[in-house]
């Protein structure tokens, strides 16, 4: 046993490396994704999407993560900040932040070898020899462990984690087959890996990892409700928020919810910061959002520092941010397809009336 | 270090003993208050809030919670490249422990923490007390004043002005005399036990009274009075805000009972006046369809299944079907089970409360009770 | 008195915002801006052009600072982080980053109010009553209390900073006179504060602050050679080296610099982390730099990571980052015009012998 | 606190009595070195790069330097929001104060600390040694063995090996007996004060070891014989890289001369291993028209007008005109005149040499001079 040596051993060392892909698009969350990235679309009352596949990262010893941002990265850099809040503020490996300097249209699919071809340089330099690629709009909280040890075990090239059968958009794969799919992209016309994943005309091995727990890949306005709401049923919530996995996001300094006499509040979710003056049903609310007297909020997502007049009605909606409503106002969508308030409006009590 | 115009000690060794088994581990500074904070929390926002920015907080009794809370001062804004939050214990000087024994002595053990900045001021604070105040005003008004020595002052409640040392000025705020804890008060303006200081009389007089082998080491009973002999200005400032000592179970129960009432000038709501505190990371507290929640405060990472009225409920605490839990206060990560009663009550920080549990206090008895692992098992044994 | 009040006060208040533009781009820069933007430049071995101004502004009490960055601001933003290594990671006011959404060309004067007004809200929310607007290739060592105290004693609208007369493209103003002239840029014409201080068709008075220390506007290769050679001067370098002031810049964990046997250094400004093995003089030695032996580098400035190899001759050369001279290499500039060697590149021994 | 597989203890009380006024205001491990470090760097560095995040240091002798340099461990990428760096004093319950007795007892105090971790492995460390080491190598050849303990051997000279704790084990390297500074050794591998234990056995060990009145509560002495004595696994790790105690101002001296030797084994310049330290800010050093530099280690913020060979010069330092400093160490912001001649000398931290001064080792005497305000008083006076 040689023992002036420095490098060697792997009892501790962290193997995989994160890469999220934060460039798509889903024009039916066109709504929710004006101001912001879909990857910063806000969700459970405290989090963003991406803080589920990064926090599901960070819980199973990934060090060093990798974020491809395309659109509208302000509010998603904001959000990330030095990565302190997920543990990454380190001074080897931690966050990475790599926006596309190409301004075309997105692309199809997860893991867009172009995009990562302007930042080989951090493929190279990194000594962690597995890459786990991922999307950045599932919510699922996943140990990514135990698909690493399967993948070894296996010897497969690559490993698609899917559910019932669907694809997660999630791929393992070691990181030097990743450089070379990312260097030789113009020989074989992959674009990304579901491109090499569906293409029966190679050699590499693919294989599947199949995935029991939650997982709902956010694509459009009715199923981002229905997830939303969704989280209020004990089983889903369990599956989501484990203390021994937790889920991390920016934390921010708001006194804790206030409930004032005559408020009442059933089967919800509610962030610190509010001040609850009326009644809340089966809604989702964020951080300093303000509901007046004798309001009634059911079946609704209201976003952060939303503020709500008294003797108001909303009924299947979502709030974004900073919506200001009337008092008297009534709003009323349908549970298959909520009315959005966009960001920042103000909602009178004629509007609806 | 570069030169600072004040500089902040604040006392935050404090045994608590009053408190009973919730000083057991901790330093009275580092109890939980206000479903989210700990006590030290408004004294280290008011220092941030009044552009303070260098403090040093001398810790004595249980301080690992309260350093390790404090760590470098994040959460308060205080880490700062020149001043910021330094946490000073006693220290050993080869092999024998300087144990603070008074509050001047603390401060005078750690005079070489002072010098560094030569401040103008220096503004000496407990962490023992919930209050909201910005300590620039005062310094003003010891400024414009010209005084040696600034007090801040609160009317109390004529009763209760003997358990306080109590001011008597004239006209002009300047103090005429003190009286610690008088028998007859002829005033009701008690000493919060808040000091600004110039610099170079506060040094003077900590290491004359270092030098008395009679005195006792403190502000109040030793250096204001023979500031007060030696005929130095010292003034009173008038405070006329919520503050309170939360030295008791009863009073710290009653400061949490205080924020549920909409006349209670102590808002924690106030984005100009924000009460920094560590934020650690919580899921959205859950409200489930059986659940009732009135009048109360509630933070995140609670799960809450019962009926909740008029309490306060700090992080993590789960609440179990059935269960109803009035005018308490429930400290971070308790788990409390299905058809429980608990009234008037304190439930410790991580306790279990087994299903079943009853407890309130008596109609007559005006006490709070303070849940311990002993009245639990003695139900159960 | 009334003491139950919070607001008010101002012994310790901090009265001053910082704005900084770093928007400009000099032509004649344009070798070393290739890459970065003018504000990134470094300077003095371990410096960026911004740290001055901006560590000025720090060490004059201003708490809130706004970067105005356009072009290349990739490695500006690197550098600044989260405003830790200048004290400015605040939970209240601490340093901002409005990239301009403008991709069109730099605008003329220092200051432009198109850029400002997509970012009118961060002046509506400053409680600083003051703002300084400064420009951000300045070198030099100044407190800007004394502006400020003679901006309120005069009473005047506009302070401009000169020196000799010539304006330092500097300026004082109330923050709501800034807002308005954001606000009315264009009933006035007015399109940055140069516009304004040369105008004289407007009732504002104007005033001047006359800086008598060592200032200097990088604006070409020419002078910031000659400036950077200056500072070797012990004038000029306890003129910008202060200890009661400090320069603060990015810290990195880098070794001291160690000087092998058979090296020589003289009149020269050398950071950390260098291997000098041959003979340095006159010159400037950033971080991490390695001189070979039998090498000789003279009136040099060399940055970040250069490694440059045995028996070498270097006269008048600046060279940028990560340049690898190859040994027995010999490059000459000339003391008024000396040769730029780009960022990355390979110098062979056969390319100037 | 989530589980971990390795938590280090650092012991880092040191009081360094050998090294004289170095160490007055100081512990041992707070002492700079190599121009720009603190020897506990070393240490901590060693456990970032190993993969180790999580740190107990046990301070007690002068430890307010060391605290606010470690601070919450970011120099060291050791923030964590799981584990990370803890700084552990010796603390008070209720009143009393309970004092680090030994080694040993230093970590059975800490219990809980370790407790909440539960870990797999406990590495016990000293900060008081210069050295670069892969424990993540050392914990592979744990596991390996099978071990119950392993602790880290160095062959040392056979005349010193009477110095040290030296080991004498099979050819497995199974440890079969151990000897705490032998007159007349058998061998030479010392022990290096690095052990790795199985978090069962060691608390079972320090338990034991507790309830014996006999004991002095040390690793080496009291609890390595015991497990001998008990036959349990315990293995030696060779190691045979760099390695040094510093625990005299020659050999503190002499580790500083290694590191302008070309042959020296601790290279400060490898970006893999990378020595961590908090980094101040300091302009880039300025060598003037008149200096000369030769075979030396240079900070920034220093700035040479003399002639310097053979030394290493800390952060700050100033070197006046037509001085001369040879093979000597000169620490953090000292201020060296002009027309001084210095020679085999230590210069501690913010002296001043005044202008004339002259000082050096008498050829034929071997030691190294640390200078004192005596030494320059009693020139001049």
């Amino acid at each position: 046993m040689a023992a002036g040596q420095l490098n060697g051993g792997n009892v501790m060392k962290k193997r995989m490396l994160g890469v999220i892909d934060a460039t798509t698009y889903h024009e039916d969350l066109e709504e929710l994704t004006v101001h912001r990235s879909l990857a910063a679309v806000p969700f459970a009352g405290r989090y963003r999407l991406i803080d589920f596949v990064l926090s599901n990262m960070v819980n199973s010893d990934i060090e060093s993560v990798a974020i491809f941002p395309k659109y509208q990265y302000r509010s998603l850099m904001d959000h990330l900040g030095s990565g302190k809040n997920w543990d990454l503020n380190r001074k080897r490996d931690g966050l990475f932040f790599f926006p596309s300097p190409l301004l075309d249209s997105p692309s199809k699919g997860i893991g867009s070898f172009n995009h990562f071809a302007a930042n080989l340089d951090y493929f190279y330099r990194s000594k962690q020899e597995y890459a786990l690629i991922s999307n950045c709009f599932t919510v699922f909280n996943m140990d990514f462990r135990p698909v690493l040890d399967r993948h070894i075990m296996t010897g497969c090239d690559i490993t698609v984690v899917r559910q019932d059968g669907r694809s997660l958009e999630m791929y393992l794969v070691k990181t030097s087959l990743l450089i070379s799919l990312i260097e030789n992209r113009n020989e074989t016309g992959y674009t990304c890996m579901s491109d090499v994943v569906t293409d029966i005309h190679h050699s590499y091995t693919i294989c599947n990892y199949e995935y029991t727990g939650l997982a709902v890949m956010i694509d459009s306005i009715e199923n981002y409700f229905a997830a939303s709401i969704g989280l209020l049923e004990p089983e889903a919530w369990k599956n989501i928020f484990l203390r021994s996995q937790p889920i991390y996001t920016k934390v921010k300094d708001e006194p804790p919810t206030r409930y004032v006499k005559g408020a009442s509040a059933k089967n919800s979710m509610i962030a610190n910061g509010c001040m609850i003056e009326g009644t809340v049903e089966n809604s989702i609310i964020s951080r300093g959002v303000k509901i007046g007297r004798g309001s009634v909020v059911k079946n609704c997502i209201i976003m952060q520092k939303s503020q709500i007049g008294e003797n108001c009605v909303l009924d299947s909606v979502i709030l974004d941010k900073d919506v200001k409503v009337e008092s008297d106002a009534r709003i009323e969508g349908r549970s298959e397809m909520p009315q959005v308030i966009l960001k920042g409006t103000v909602q009178g009590a004629m509007m609806n009336s | 270090m570069g030169k600072k115009k004040c500089v902040a000690m604040l006392l935050a060794g404090g045994k608590g003993s009053r408190l009973s088994s919730l000083t057991k581990s901790l330093a009275k500074p580092a109890v939980p208050f206000g479903g989210k904070y700990r006590i030290i929390d408004f004294t280290l926002s008011n220092c941030t809030n009044s552009g303070i920015d260098t403090v040093g907080v001398l810790t004595q009794y249980q301080p690992l919670v309260l350093n390790s809370y404090i760590g470098i001062g994040s959460a308060w804004d205080l880490d700062r490249k020149n001043g910021g939050v330094t946490v000073l214990p006693p220290y050993s000087e080869s092999s024998e422990v300087k144990w603070y024994t008074g509050t001047a002595s603390a401060i005078y053990q750690n005079l070489n923490y002072l010098k560094q900045y030569d401040p103008e001021y220096v503004l000496i604070l407990s962490g023992d007390h919930i209050y909201k105040m910005n300590y620039e005003l005062m310094l003003k008004y010891h400024i414009e004043k010209g005084a040696d020595a600034t007090i801040s002052v609160i009317e109390v409640p004529w009763p209760e002005a003997s358990r306080f040392g109590i001011m008597y000025t004239d006209e002009e705020m300047r103090v005429a005399e003190f009286e610690e804890k008088p028998s007859n008060p002829k005033n009701n303006l008690a000493s919060m036990g808040i000091y600004i200081f110039n610099w170079s009389v506060l040094k003077e007089y900590l290491e004359m009274d270092d030098r008395n082998p009679e005195s006792s080491h403190d502000f109040g009973k030793d250096i204001i009075p023979l500031m007060l002999d030696e005929n130095k200005k010292l003034f009173a400032y008038p405070f006329n805000g919520y503050w309170k000592d939360v030295g008791t179970v009863k009073s710290l129960w009653e400061a949490n009972m205080d924020l549920l009432d909409d006349e209670c000038e102590l808002n924690l709501f106030d984005h100009d006046w924000r009460i920094y505190s560590v934020n650690p990371n919580h899921h959205p507290q859950y409200i489930s369809t059986q659940a009732e929640v009135v009048e109360s405060l509630i933070n995140e990472g609670c799960r809450v299944e019962g009926e909740v009225e008029k309490s306060v409920l700090f992080q993590g605490v789960l609440v179990g079907k059935n269960t109803v839990i009035r005018e308490s206060v429930i400290m971070p990560d308790a788990v409390i089970g299905e058809n429980v009663y608990i009234e008037k009550a304190i439930v410790p920080s991580g306790m279990t409360i087994p299903d079943g549990f009853v407890i309130s206090a008596s109609e007559e008895d005006d006490e709070i009770i303070l849940i311990t692992e002993e009245m639990i098992q003695g139900i159960y044994s």
